[in-house]
């Protein structure tokens, strides 16, 4: 369905802009009157359908990349707007999901793995295997000097109270189903995200 | 959200209490422009300040931060008094008519039961009904025995008259009854209420109670089930409810189920409190089906692990003793009593109560690791930011990770919205840098965890090696593949309850919905509420067809709503117990002589005739919905005003329980609390419509549109303190103090409390000292550690403070 | 008085320089005052790089301009006082224009239609150049209201408009009247058109020397 | 969805040739502001800087909602926020600032460079960089003091209506974000009816002077507002009561301009007949005489 939806937008957003041109009517206007309109930016760009990150009425968006997914292209993110299909926002957007580029191409993003050591006054850059071993090292450490099987009254309780994980409400389902197996398996019972503070 | 964004269209009157929809969900708030231009309604604004929702609302009123439930039982004082309620709903759909044991009792602001030295209703026996010999709940369907439900609330809400609601809430009379009489309007059949709040409702130590309060209105006017009704939480973050189902949360697993508590020692014990029996005649009280929920979930979660044997690998989960909700995580970290932690996407150092509290925390631990797309305050709490973040580098000994991730543009998979909606996202691009999604991180930490345990052993290593993880690629899975886990399939052929000779799902079909779900193990599926969004006909969260056929908002085949695909949850109220529509006008589900039907899911068995009385809220045990909450709150099973923890004035009802008695205050925090003497200006914290939490301040547009914290007060008190709009202004509260610019407005007046001018200070919550904003302190500095009693949501709407002009903070290098 | 004995010093060198600076500054100015005035000379901007250059240079030559005729008004405004004989001449101007001069009193060194050029210039230039200030945005922008630019607008036009028909009248006198223009090209007249133009100011150099 | 139409070009800035007249688009557009269901919420300011790829620099906030708190070369639009006491009701009234595209364009009649500002047959009044000369007139034509002129390039800029997203059939950036349709865009006259419907709404809630702001000195124009107080415009941070060109840039783009070019050439057609008639004014040799007897002492 969704296939369907973008493929034709394409095409009738290229016929728009094609047809355009000839109802823009310059020629007959003749060179000294055609008008400097700025060029439709995003002409052949690539549409994906998306929602916006932020609030939980979940506007549906169009995210145009540039670049045809060809395997040499790399996709860039160059326009964000409403999906004009979905049934809440109807192709609206408020001024955070309007500005949804912003966040996706902030300069603070974060690139790269860095660690900060103890006592530092910087991050320095490491790679995801480094930063990736040394976290599962610091956990299972912790958890194995920490790990309570029993209660004091020596029923089962299998949990683990000295780490901690405040996860986000801002994953996908799959991310956050997965991230709620994985602490659940180990014990950790302080599990929270943005839910209710 | 019990209705939809799109429901909202079919509203007649709109009243907005507890939040501030045009700014905080402006796409959502359009289908309220909509049902005022479309369909006359009239929009209500209730709030301390004059917000962009009261610009365009027809009604504004004033009130006190931290009263809403005073102004909430005045509004149902009104209704039951000028009998503005209705009438055959109230009886038939709600416990109205139930009657309440004797031991029941409200006594100078305490219920029944109170424990003095353990703050706590260790006793709640009372708060019942009386049964009769079978088990059934006893009812007076004549409404005048004073023990039933209705009387009882009737004598409870006696003392919230107008002027009391005034003296309270400083709202004034006249304005109150005008809301009044605007909200009984909506009792007749012909018209609904619908109510949209937000964190202006739950961030209050009484704050389930606030949102109980609007339900009982609710259920009095007759608006749950209604197309256009029903109590709608306008949620914060695009996947929170999502998130909530899936249960990222202290004491909950996915599908609202609960973890077992440490008292529950067995699969049995812990059943044996969740049986649900039917405590009216011949209802269906759905959560009998418990069993069969929590036993598939193991089997997704632990797969062939999960035997009968090992009670479905009960001891592979934790059991709780307490709940570790985030202050109680905040404080364990601040009394050292906590090693690591993980900050996924959420930004604590912004996020949790007293900042100055979350700081130390973090300091005191040996590692964090952040997993976030953006540069947070979190990630650098030991960096030294000046006056906003004055801490010394050297002197914090916490090892910390970041881990830079995806954002939604460059993931793919599905996310709930407000409106119960799964929906599917498509990724877009690549990330920059080295960039990995939260499904590949995850996947590489279990990996390793695996290999560390299987390899090394140590501490209970079975549900670790047993946890499934049997993607394609275990590396990083496939979102489809997951959601099908979520979704659940047939672990083994499953036979036809009606006939055994049937089969009603292969081995590895994927479940076309709940109803199909057993409690031998034959299915899997990891959270039952989703149970239908990936069926054998596809993945229903990519549906998109925007089709609308009867014209009602509810769009059927566009995503999946949960549960079932149901649109407007409790529906079938929306017909009498005839099962006829109540009005032509409110007409959604109902009985055609054969089965239930509608342009929606019916919330209902669909072919149980409307002669079984059965009742519409099948998830309780009684059928009914309860304007009488029993024992499942733990601050009273009816809602009663108590003061803000920073209170303001001794609760006038009961000057010696001024405070929620129930409250959770940890021992650090005992003089956490300020009082009016010196703090005597009540705050209130909020979002702005040009931001979201703490991202959007990294986003460029949105630091144009707002560049810099300020703080809004009132032209008296900004006089009083000889403050102009642009001046430095410091607020002071009982946990520190921030430097903000002055916003001088008319639209926060003095409101009379207790026959005393009272001046409100809102403070917006996004500015801290990373993004591309004007560096700022963080205004968590301010706020209280103390929340909701009964789910522990900081007390951020209410706090008291004091304020005074001052100078520019100093200016610190920028970093990040 | 000159070495050559044939004719009189006019304007000295510095004089002359003065003269034609302030001469090729106006000359510019209406060039490209024009050219952003009426659509039809816009093609003029072509003269000086095109649109966006012309409206960059124009204030700046204005600038060359003010100084310019600072230079010559502090030379020169002593000599432009109105006397007695300019009123004479003034209400003569009528024989003047048709070539009859006889019986027109002796003048000094400017007769009374140099005068009202010189103080119509003047305060030409001086309203121009402060109605350009205001109009020039990339400096001055912010110091007046849009209303008082506006104002600004019609007066620099206005002056403009005037400056340029003072223009023509200063430069067709010029070559109308025969010998004027070495006055400015040499520095010196000929003593017969000193003798006819500005006998008084002739008899004074004459007994100078 | 906007309607398709062609852009053809009605006027043009600073010109002596006639633009074609003959074809006619169909549709004259028109935005149209409802300032009775607007939020303030300012997505259309984010979406008009990034539709318009416009980096506004980073403020500081003035203590008010107004940010940024005027326009500039790259914030083509803004809400303006004015809290108004009437008795003891409040009402915050918020207004979507920008270019109102008037029919009669004073930018388009002050400006000086040929096709720097045209004004399409669907009624756009819009910026050509290219030809723009960044003089600022388009700034004192303007009677709703819109237009701005860059420091960066000294170039004029203001709202262009997403005259390249309407000229493909789409709605401005603005009007499609506007999540409650307190910006609705469609042609001319669809939104005159449809304001009709919302006036009528308004004063059935009390707003008795509820009204279409469209002001005839101007020609009309092509951005419109619903307001709940059209007795009162100026009361939405100063939107002029009854906006027309100001007369000095009338007299200055009008009549000063032919008299003026008629002036000079009456000047130089005077002086051409004034030297073929009259002839040159020159020393005669009697002069030449009496100034040489004057040189050697011997005149009178």
């Amino acid at each position: 369905m969704a296939v369907t939806r973008r493929q034709f937008m394409k095409v009738s957003a290229a016929g728009l802009a094609a047809s355009s041109v000839g109802a823009l009517g310059f020629t007959g206007a003749g060179e000294a009157l055609a008008a400097g309109v700025r060029p439709f930016k995003l002409e052949r760009a690539t549409e994906t359908r998306n929602a916006c990150p932020y609030c939980a009425v979940a506007c549906g968006v169009l995210i145009y990349t540039m670049g045809d997914r060809s395997k040499n292209a790399r996709s860039e993110i160059i326009h964000i707007e409403g999906d004009p299909d979905h049934p809440v926002n109807r192709g609206t957007l408020c001024p955070r999901g309007a500005a949804a580029l912003d966040f996706v191409r902030s300069p603070n993003r974060l690139k790269y793995p860095m660690v900060r050591k103890p006592g530092s006054d910087k991050f320095e850059r490491i790679s995801w295997d480094a930063a990736m071993d040394r976290i599962a090292k610091l956990m299972k450490e912790d958890r194995d000097k920490n790990f309570v099987a029993k209660n004091r009254d020596g029923v089962t309780v299998n949990r683990w109270l000295t780490t901690g994980f405040f996860g986000t409400s801002s994953q996908s389902n799959e991310a956050g189903y997965l991230t709620y197996k994985l602490v659940r398996a180990t014990g950790i019972l302080g599990l929270e995200d943005q839910a209710r503070i | 959200m019990t209705n939809s964004w799109n429901d909202i269209k079919n509203t007649d009157l709109v009243l907005v209490m507890g939040g501030n929809a045009a700014e905080a969900h402006p796409c959502g708030f359009k289908w309220v422009v909509e049902a005022k231009a479309n369909n006359g309604a009239k929009l209500i604004v209730v709030d301390p300040r004059f917000t962009r929702t009261a610009a365009v609302a027809d009604v504004y009123a004033p009130i006190r931060p931290g009263t809403d439930i005073a102004f909430l039982s005045g509004v149902m004082r009104y209704l039951l008094g000028n009998n503005k309620i209705h009438q055959e709903y109230t009886k038939a759909y709600t416990n109205a008519s139930y009657l309440v044991k004797p031991g029941f009792k409200f006594e100078d602001g305490l219920f029944s039961g109170f424990d003095e030295g353990r703050k706590a209703y260790v006793d709640r026996s009372g708060w019942d009904y009386e049964f009769d010999e079978q088990g059934m709940a006893k009812v007076d369907e004549t409404l005048q025995d004073p023990r039933c439900v209705i009387n009882l609330l009737k004598a409870h809400v006696e003392r919230y008259t107008p002027e009391m609601v005034e003296r309270i809430c400083g709202t004034p009379k006249d304005k109150f009854l005008k809301i009044c009489e605007m909200i009984g309007t909506t009792s007749t059949s012909d018209r609904t209420m619908t109510s949209m709040y937000a964190l202006g409702w739950t961030q209050h130590t009484t704050g389930a109670q606030n949102i109980r309060s609007m339900a009982m209105i609710q259920l009095l006017l007759g608006n749950m089930g209604m197309p256009g009704g029903g109590v709608n939480a306008l949620r914060g973050h695009s996947n929170v409810q999502g998130i909530t189902d899936l249960a990222l949360l202290s004491t909950s697993t996915p599908g609202y189920l609960v973890l077992p508590t440490e008292k529950e020692t067995t699969y049995a014990d812990y059943m044996k409190s969740r049986a649900f029996k039917p405590i009216r005649p011949g209802q269906t009280s759905f959560w009998q089906n418990y069993g069969k929920f929590f036993v598939s979930q193991q089997k997704s979660f632990f797969g062939a692990a999960a035997t009968k044997d090992n009670d479905w690998a009960y001891d592979y989960l934790p059991k709780f003793d307490v709940g570790y909700d985030t202050l109680k995580i905040v404080d364990m970290m601040a009394a050292g009593q906590m090693n690591g932690l993980f900050c996924q996407g959420l930004n604590l150092m912004m996020a949790a109560p007293n900042k100055t509290k979350v700081q130390a925390g973090l300091s005191k631990l040996k590692w964090l690791v952040v997993i976030d797309p953006l540069e947070t305050e979190t990630a650098r709490f030991w960096e030294n930011h000046g006056e906003f973040n004055n801490v010394d580098p050297k002197a914090i000994q916490t090892e910390v990770i970041v881990l830079p991730t995806t954002t939604f543009a460059e993931d793919e998979g599905s996310a709930t919205n407000s409106s119960r909606v799964i929906m599917w996202h498509w990724k877009a691009a690549e990330g920059p840098g080295e960039v990995r999604s939260d499904m590949e991180i995850m996947s590489d930490l279990f990996s390793r965890l695996k290999t560390a345990y299987a390899k090394d052993g140590g501490a209970f290593p079975d549900p670790i090696l047993n946890l499934t993880w049997n993607y394609s690629n275990p590396h990083n899975p496939d979102a489809a593949e997951v959601l099908k886990e979520i979704n659940g399939y047939a672990v083994e052929d499953v036979p036809d309850p009606a006939d055994p000779s049937k089969l009603l799902l292969r081995a590895g079909q994927l479940l076309p919905n709940f109803g199909v779900m057993r409690d031998d193990g034959k299915t899997s599926g990891g959270c039952w509420i989703y149970t239908g969004v990936y069926t054998e006909a596809g993945n229903m969260s990519m549906r998109r067809d925007a089709s609308d056929p009867t014209g009602k908002g509810v769009f059927p085949n566009w995503g999946f709503a949960w549960p079932a695909n149901r649109r407007v949850l409790y529906n079938r109220a929306s017909a009498d117990p005839n099962g006829k529509p109540w009005s032509e006008r409110k007409k959604y589900v109902w009985w055609n002589g054969s089965r239930w039907t509608g342009p929606d899911v019916p919330d209902y068995a669909p072919t149980v005739a409307p002669d079984k009385a059965v009742g519409p809220f099948i998830m309780n045990p009684e059928g009914t919905a309860r304007l009488f909450a029993r024992a499942a709150m733990p601050d009273g099973p009816f809602p009663e005003h108590y003061e803000p923890m920073d209170a303001y004035i001794a609760n006038p009802l009961h000057p010696k329980v001024t405070t929620n008695p129930v409250v959770r205050v940890f021992a650090a925090d005992a003089n956490a609390f300020g009082k009016p003497d010196k703090f005597p200006i009540v705050a209130t914290s909020y979002r702005l419509t040009e931001h979201f939490h703490y991202w959007t301040k990294n986003a460029h547009a949105n630091a144009v549109l707002q560049p810099e914290l300020f703080v809004e007060m009132g032209e008296r008190l900004a006089a009083a303190k000889g403050v102009k709009d642009g001046d430095w202004v410091e607020v002071t509260s009982q946990r520190g103090s921030i430097k903000a610019k002055a916003c001088v407005t008319k639209r926060l007046r003095p409101i009379m409390v207790d026959g005393k001018p009272c001046d409100v200070l809102g403070v917006p919550i996004h500015y801290g000292f990373i993004g591309l904003t004007r560096k700022a302190h963080p205004m968590n500095v301010l706020t209280p550690p103390v929340g909701d009693a009964s789910v522990q949501t900081p007390e951020y709407k209410a706090f008291l403070v004091d304020v005074k002009k001052t100078t520019p903070p100093a200016q610190s290098p920028a970093v990040a | 008085m000159s070495e050559d004995k044939n004719v009189v010093a006019r304007y000295t060198t510095a004089a002359r320089i003065n003269h034609w600076i302030t001469a090729v500054s106006l000359i510019l100015l209406a060039l490209s005052g024009m050219a952003l005035f009426h659509p039809s000379l816009f093609f003029l901007t072509n003269l000086f790089g095109g649109g966006q250059a012309t409206r960059a240079i124009h204030p700046w030559i204005g600038v060359v301009l003010a100084i310019s005729f600072l230079g010559l008004f502090l030379r020169f405004f002593t000599l432009n006082f109105w006397r007695r004989e300019d009123t004479v001449w003034m209400k003569n101007l009528g024989k003047v224009i048709n070539n009859e001069e006889e019986g027109l009193p002796e003048l000094g060194k400017y007769n009374a239609g140099q005068k009202l050029v010189f103080w119509g210039q003047s305060i030409l230039i001086l309203l121009l150049f402060c109605s350009g200030i205001v109009l020039w945005d990339v400096y001055f922008e912010d110091y007046t209201t849009i209303d008082q630019k506006r104002l600004s607008a019609v007066v620099h036009a206005l002056c403009a408009i005037g400056a340029i028909l003072i223009w023509i009248v200063h430069v067709y006198a010029a070559i109308w009247v025969k010998g004027t223009l070495r006055a400015m090209t040499r520095g010196s007249v000929t003593r017969g058109w000193s003798w006819k133009h500005h006998r008084k100011w002739f008899r004074q150099e004459v007994k100078k020397s | 969805m906007a309607t398709m139409q062609s852009l053809d070009i009605r006027r043009r800035s600073a010109s002596t040739e006639v633009p074609p007249q003959v074809r006619q688009s169909a549709i004259q557009v028109a935005k149209l502001i409802d300032v009775s269901k607007c939020i303030g919420c300012k997505a259309c300011q984010a979406a008009c800087l990034e539709w318009n790829d416009l980096k506004a620099p980073i403020g500081y906030t003035d203590g008010t909602y107004n940010n940024p708190t005027d326009l500039t070369p790259t914030s083509w639009t803004v809400m303006r926020f004015t809290e108004y006491e009437k008795g003891d009701d409040l009402e915050w009234l918020i207004r979507k600032d920008g270019c109102m595209h008037c029919d009669d364009p004073g930018c388009l009649k002050a400006c000086p460079a040929p096709g720097a500002i045209v004004q399409y047959t669907n009624g756009i009044v819009d910026f050509v960089s290219e030809n723009c000369i960044g003089c600022g007139y388009c700034v004192k034509g303007c009677p709703f003091n819109v237009p701005r002129i860059s420091k960066v390039d000294r170039k004029a800029y203001k709202c262009t209506l997403c005259v390249d997203r309407v000229s493909v059939g789409q709605a401005p950036a603005c009007a499609k974000a506007c999540p409650t349709q307190a910006i609705y865009f469609g042609s001319k006259e669809d939104m005159i009816v449809h304001a009709e419907h919302r006036i009528a709404d308004l004063k059935s809630r009390g707003f008795e002077k509820a009204g279409l702001y469209n002001p005839p000195g101007v020609g009309g124009t092509h951005v419109m507002y619903v307001l709940n107080h059209a007795d009162k415009p100026s009361l939405y941070s100063g939107l002029p009561d009854d906006p027309r060109i100001s007369p000095m840039v009338g007299l200055w783009k009008g009549v000063m301009k032919p008299i003026s070019l008629a002036a000079i050439a009456f000047a130089g057609v005077f002086g051409f007949l004034h030297y073929i008639t009259k002839g040159p004014n020159e020393v005669s040799d009697t002069d030449e005489r009496k100034a040489d007897d004057l040189a050697k002492g011997k005149g009178a």
